[in-house]
């Protein structure tokens, strides 16, 4: 059962994959896309954790006490960011999708091929 | 113990991330957001990411619902009337 | 401790939760309002549970930001924006 | 003090900090000089640094002077190779030629056009640079993020908004498994460099299953970015509506930076050499130059046409990965230079034809460019480069990956004369129609009619406009004859030996340079005229052969590839997916 | 059309089931959950504290990897003129002005405006704390920036948004936000170890950047109206 942290964060990437695929509102495709993300999240403290171990910060114990990782943590940090952001980005053409078809439905928007 | 507490937050963070997905209507799906950045808040302080868990909560209670809400909001008064 | 944060994430930030899953909006408006604090007593036991006074900052932002968090959505289910 | 490859990096960023919060104030033309210098600056910085790694070898710079000790470090290298640097000085030049393209015509929000190109400009030259790979999915996430913003930058245009979306979102997705795979090969090695990953992997005896699915994982996310057939969708989208000076960089560069990823992380991670994946990109690289090519052809939106031509050119450049030898990369090199070029050139004349007609539909347009001397010059000469007319460097390096394939790659020759002649035909035909009026008026409803770039429709297209146009267009076909064919295979040669050793124990990395099979034999002009002769009828045969029964009788295929064109973010995910399943397969099996 | 959706979900399908075997195969070649093998994060945590930055978190963001975080806080400001570009007002559009939107105090419940305002200054206050702690302890500039970014919005939240308006001058939180991101590429590239002012730079770009974007939003949300 070692690995079934990670297992988790599989199951969040699919069911985040699955929600986008099957969508019929923009914004709920820009949700379930950052549903998505928060798999990496989990994904990569996972990798970091150490067990019986405490938060890299040195304000409230001794150094020389077991720690996590704190590499895996500033990424994590980062993609958080990163996260909310494109989320923010991805809203926004969203809305301006809604204005200038009328539609968020991805079944209603016309193909852009012709 | 330690263990079985990993394990109800990883349990708790998978059954909320699938909730989310799962609803289709933009605005209960906010809601249920917040509710898994929560659940999130709660997994990283377990796996010792303090500084995660604050990123996350700040990012996840306000910031991001509220544009989710906002351009709900906006897409309302923009939607055709006798569109679907 | 740590059976004490368990016994709170169980029985009271699961419920609260699973609240915000189901039924229409201002139902789980509800669930979400009220595990806004628990959220924020579950990592209040957690840094105690790990002896660690550092996490308690966790704590205070989920607590803080938990009440406008609820009041964004308090706003767009009502009469106007 | 800086270094020159710090400086490369800081300077545009700085300058886009400027623009970005004094633009509101800064008359037009500040604003102009402003992005013009700092990228004429970046440019000459990133000129120096080639020369100094083409003279003395790979420059190694530790951001914030975290070198490395006894092989490991904890900060983030720059690792200044020949390739890398020329990449960059490519991402430069291009910038110039776009900013020289939109130079006081571009109708402008503040000065935000100007700040994202030069975001744009760091982002790509950092991304580039960089030898960390998360540092990779940072700057690659940076450059996503203001490419899906200058896609959408014609907000009132509903395909502009749509095609960011289908772009922002399947870009961020790839880029999130890309991180996955990250994520997964820091806890195999617990190493995030380029050069310290590999070293793990190596003393661990070479990669194993698990090694190889992340390492699969992270190329995907790049391939994704390259637009490797079904990753492509949101190509055509992005490209056919996005701003003309944005497409230059789009097709020019920002989509080869992708194959390049994908072979840095091959060499650097896996070794390079490694047969299955070297089966995985030869078929995906296969796929996408036919299928990019044939629907190429189909289009009659004219950016959306060379849109799809870029992704059948791409798809040389993963073949030439594929083929995972020093003179292979070499051939890529000169393909990717003299594609840049071209490609950059006939997208300036799409722009052109867009500013003064107000559309790009090869229909409507029909005989209205007779009196466009230089646009139709770029548009004949653009189509027979893209068919590798010989000196061009697309030419050049078809004849290199040709030469270096191999016994089994016999279809490597096939599907470079069908590439060839259907990117180039499509668009000669373009040029036929529309700048010699040549043909009837084929049956269909009318194009839709676009906004022009300019604020007023530009009746005699300024010579500003077309001089970047035509200054690509001879770099890319005079690249054969101005890059030194033993220094590019010497930097192949850095590129695929030495980088961990360079990297983490400053080791010197100077190959010998070597030399390139004799190019101006009869055999590597009769592979460029059979490009060339086969772009002549591809375009003869689809302006004048009315009813040639095999297009015909194919008619139910066309309808099914629009079909699967279809625009829908979900399939655009769905086919992502099983792309990823398809390439991790035959990397691991 | 269904045929379309019936090949789209067949793709899902197939895709699904391999990626899971995939990922599992990937998963059981990684050592297991919880083992002790960090070498970067070791020496992370090492040169860390010889640099006598006791959150190791922030000692990587801002001094080991701050390239990293360069990128990162790039791609905030690059969101922000993107929501400046994305959500302008275009062609014939108008834009109302926020003085005549008093969708005011009083469709807010009193107890939400008497609790809502008194916690105005808390929340900045705490961000304040978040910034200037992010050295030693959980938080720094990305943290403590959101909060302040919050806080600011907590004035629409318990009150009506031209009170919002009133206090948000758009184009000085431009220059505030682009002048931190231009101090932190200078401080990430040239000045590598100076986490407090790194913290700082951060905080304030952040709180800015959240700022920009969401009046973006606002405007969408309440004043831009197509004419009919």
């Amino acid at each position: 059962m070692a690995w079934a942290a990670y297992l988790v964060a599989g199951w969040i990437l699919l069911a985040g994959i699955y929600g986008i695929v099957t969508s019929r509102n923009l914004v709920h495709v820009v949700v379930c896309l950052s549903v998505a993300q928060s798999a990496t999240y989990l994904l990569l403290l996972s990798v970091g954790f150490r067990q019986g171990a405490t938060a890299p910060v040195f304000s409230d114990i001794r150094p020389g006490r077991r720690v996590v990782d704190p590499v895996v943590q500033a990424m994590t940090l980062t993609d958080v960011v990163v996260g909310a952001t494109v989320t923010a980005l991805l809203l926004a053409l969203a809305v301006q999708v809604a204005k200038r078809r009328g539609t968020v439905d991805p079944d209603a928007l016309r193909t852009l091929e012709r | 113990m330690g263990e079985v507490l990993l394990v109800a937050a990883f349990a708790l963070t998978a059954l909320m991330a699938t909730a989310v997905v799962l609803t289709r209507d933009p605005v209960r799906q906010a809601i249920v957001l917040s509710g898994y950045g929560l659940s999130l808040g709660v997994l990283f302080v377990t796996l010792q990411a303090p500084d995660v868990a604050m990123a996350q909560l700040a990012v996840g209670t306000v910031m991001v619902p509220l544009m989710v809400m906002l351009a709900v909001a906006a897409i309302r008064r923009h939607q055709r009337k006798d569109g679907p | 401790m740590i059976a004490a944060t368990l016994v709170m994430l169980a029985g009271a930030l699961l419920p609260c939760l699973l609240a915000t899953v189901r039924g229409k909006p201002v139902d789980r408006l509800v669930g979400l309002v009220a595990a806004g604090p628990v959220a924020a007593l579950v990592l209040l036991l957690l840094a105690a549970a790990y002896g660690r006074s550092a996490y308690l900052d966790v704590a205070l932002i989920a607590a803080l930001l938990s009440f406008a968090g609820s009041l964004v959505y308090a706003r767009f289910l009502g009469r106007t924006l | 003090m800086l270094s020159p490859v710090e400086l490369a990096i800081a300077v545009p960023f700085l300058a886009a900090m400027v623009l970005a919060g004094a633009g509101r104030w800064l008359p037009r033309v500040v604003v102009d000089a402003v992005a013009m210098g700092a990228t004429l600056a970046v440019t000459g910085l990133l000129g120096a640094v080639l020369w100094e790694a083409v003279r003395y070898g790979t420059v190694v710079v530790w951001v914030g002077g975290w070198r490395p000790h006894g092989g490991v470090s904890t900060g983030i290298p720059l690792v200044a190779d020949p390739f890398a640097t020329a990449l960059a000085l490519v991402v430069a030049v291009l910038t110039v030629a776009a900013l020289l393209f939109s130079w006081r015509y571009f109708t402008e929000v503040q000065a935000v056009f100007h700040t994202l190109m030069l975001l744009f400009l760091g982002a790509m030259c950092a991304f580039a640079l960089t030898g960390d790979l998360f540092d990779a999915f940072v700057f690659f996430e940076l450059m996503s993020a203001v490419a899906y913003v200058l896609t959408g930058y014609r907000a009132d245009e509903a395909r502009s908004v749509h095609g960011g979306l289908n772009f922002g979102v399947v870009n961020s997705l790839a880029a999130y498994l890309s991180l996955t795979g990250i994520a997964l090969l820091y806890g195999r090695t617990g190493e995030l460099g380029f050069a310290a990953v590999g070293e793990q992997i190596r003393a661990a005896g070479g990669p194993d299953t698990g090694v190889r699915v992340a390492f699969a994982l992270v190329c995907t996310g790049f391939l994704v970015k390259a637009a490797a057939v079904p990753f492509h969708f949101w190509l055509a989208d992005a490209h056919a509506v996005a701003p003309t000076p944005v497409c230059v960089l789009f097709s020019g560069i920002m989509v080869e930076l992708g194959v390049y990823a994908v072979a840095r992380t091959y060499w650097t991670v896996l070794g390079g050499a490694e047969e299955t994946t070297a089966r995985a990109l030869a078929v995906f690289g296969g796929t996408t130059m036919l299928l990019g090519g044939v629907m190429c052809l189909l289009q009659r939106h004219i950016k959306r046409l060379l849109a799809y031509s870029t992704v059948s050119h791409v798809g040389l450049l993963v073949t030439c990965v594929a083929l995972a030898r020093a003179d292979a990369l070499a051939g890529g090199a000169f393909y990717l230079i003299g594609h840049a070029g071209v490609k950059g050139a006939l997208f300036v004349g799409a722009g052109a034809l867009l500013n003064r007609f107000e559309t790009v539909d090869e229909h409507e347009l029909r005989g209205r460019g007779r009196d466009m001397r230089v646009t139709s010059c770029l548009f004949l000469l653009g189509g027979l480069a893209l068919a590798g007319l010989p000196p061009g460097g697309m030419w050049l390096g078809k004849v290199l990956a040709e030469h270096a394939a191999p016994h089994g790659w016999w279809w490597l020759t096939v599907l470079g004369v069908l590439a060839s002649g259907l990117t180039g035909g499509a668009v000669l035909r373009v040029w036929l129609r529309v700048f010699r009026g040549a043909g009837r008026r084929p049956a269909g409803q009318a194009g839709e009619r676009e906004a022009g770039e300019t604020a007023a429709p530009t009746p005699r297209v300024p010579w500003l406009m077309l001089a970047p146009g035509l200054l690509l267009l001879a770099g890319g076909l005079l690249v054969a004859v101005l890059l030194s064919g033993p220094e590019v295979l010497r930097g192949a040669r850095t590129f695929t030996t030495g980088y961990a050793g360079t990297v983490l124990h400053g080791r010197p990395s100077l190959a010998h340079a070597g030399r390139l099979p004799e190019l101006w034999t009869a055999s590597a002009l009769v592979k460029g005229l059979a490009g060339v002769t086969a772009a002549l009828a591809v375009a003869a045969l689809a302006v004048w052969g009315r009813r040639v029964p095999p297009a015909a009788r194919a008619r139910p295929v066309w309808s099914a590839l629009h079909t699967l064109h279809s625009g829908h973010v979900g399939d655009y995910v769905a086919w992502l997916l099983a792309g990823i399943v398809l390439f991790t397969l035959l990397v691991i099996v | 059309m269904n045929a379309v959706r019936g090949l789209r979900l067949c793709l899902l399908a197939a895709g699904s089931l391999g990626f899971a075997v995939l990922f599992t195969l990937a998963v059981l070649d990684l050592p297991p959950f919880g083992g002790n093998f960090h070498p970067y994060g070791d020496r992370a945590v090492r040169a860390s504290l010889l640099r006598g930055t006791p959150n190791t978190v922030s000692s990587v963001n801002f001094d080991q990897r701050s390239l990293d975080t360069l990128g990162e806080e790039l791609i905030l400001v690059a969101s922000a003129l993107g929501a400046v570009v994305l959500l302008r007002a275009v062609r014939r559009e108008e834009e109302d002005e926020p003085a005549r939107h008093h969708l005011g105090p009083a469709d807010v419940f009193d107890a939400l405006r008497v609790t809502g305002y008194p916690l105005l200054p808390v929340t900045v206050l705490v961000g304040v704390y978040i910034v200037a702690h992010g050295q030693l302890s959980p938080g720094g500039g990305f943290q403590g920036g959101v909060v302040l970014g919050t806080a600011l919005h907590l004035l629409y939240l318990t009150g009506d948004y031209p009170a919002l308006a009133r206090i948000r001058p758009v184009p000085l939180f431009e220059v505030g936000e682009t002048a931190a991101a231009a101090v932190f590429v200078v401080l990430a590239l040239a000045f590598a170890g100076q986490v407090i002012a790194s913290n700082v730079a951060v905080g304030v770009e952040v709180g800015c950047a959240f700022v920009l974007v969401l009046a973006k939003f606002f405007e969408q949300a309440l004043l831009i109206r197509v004419p009919a």
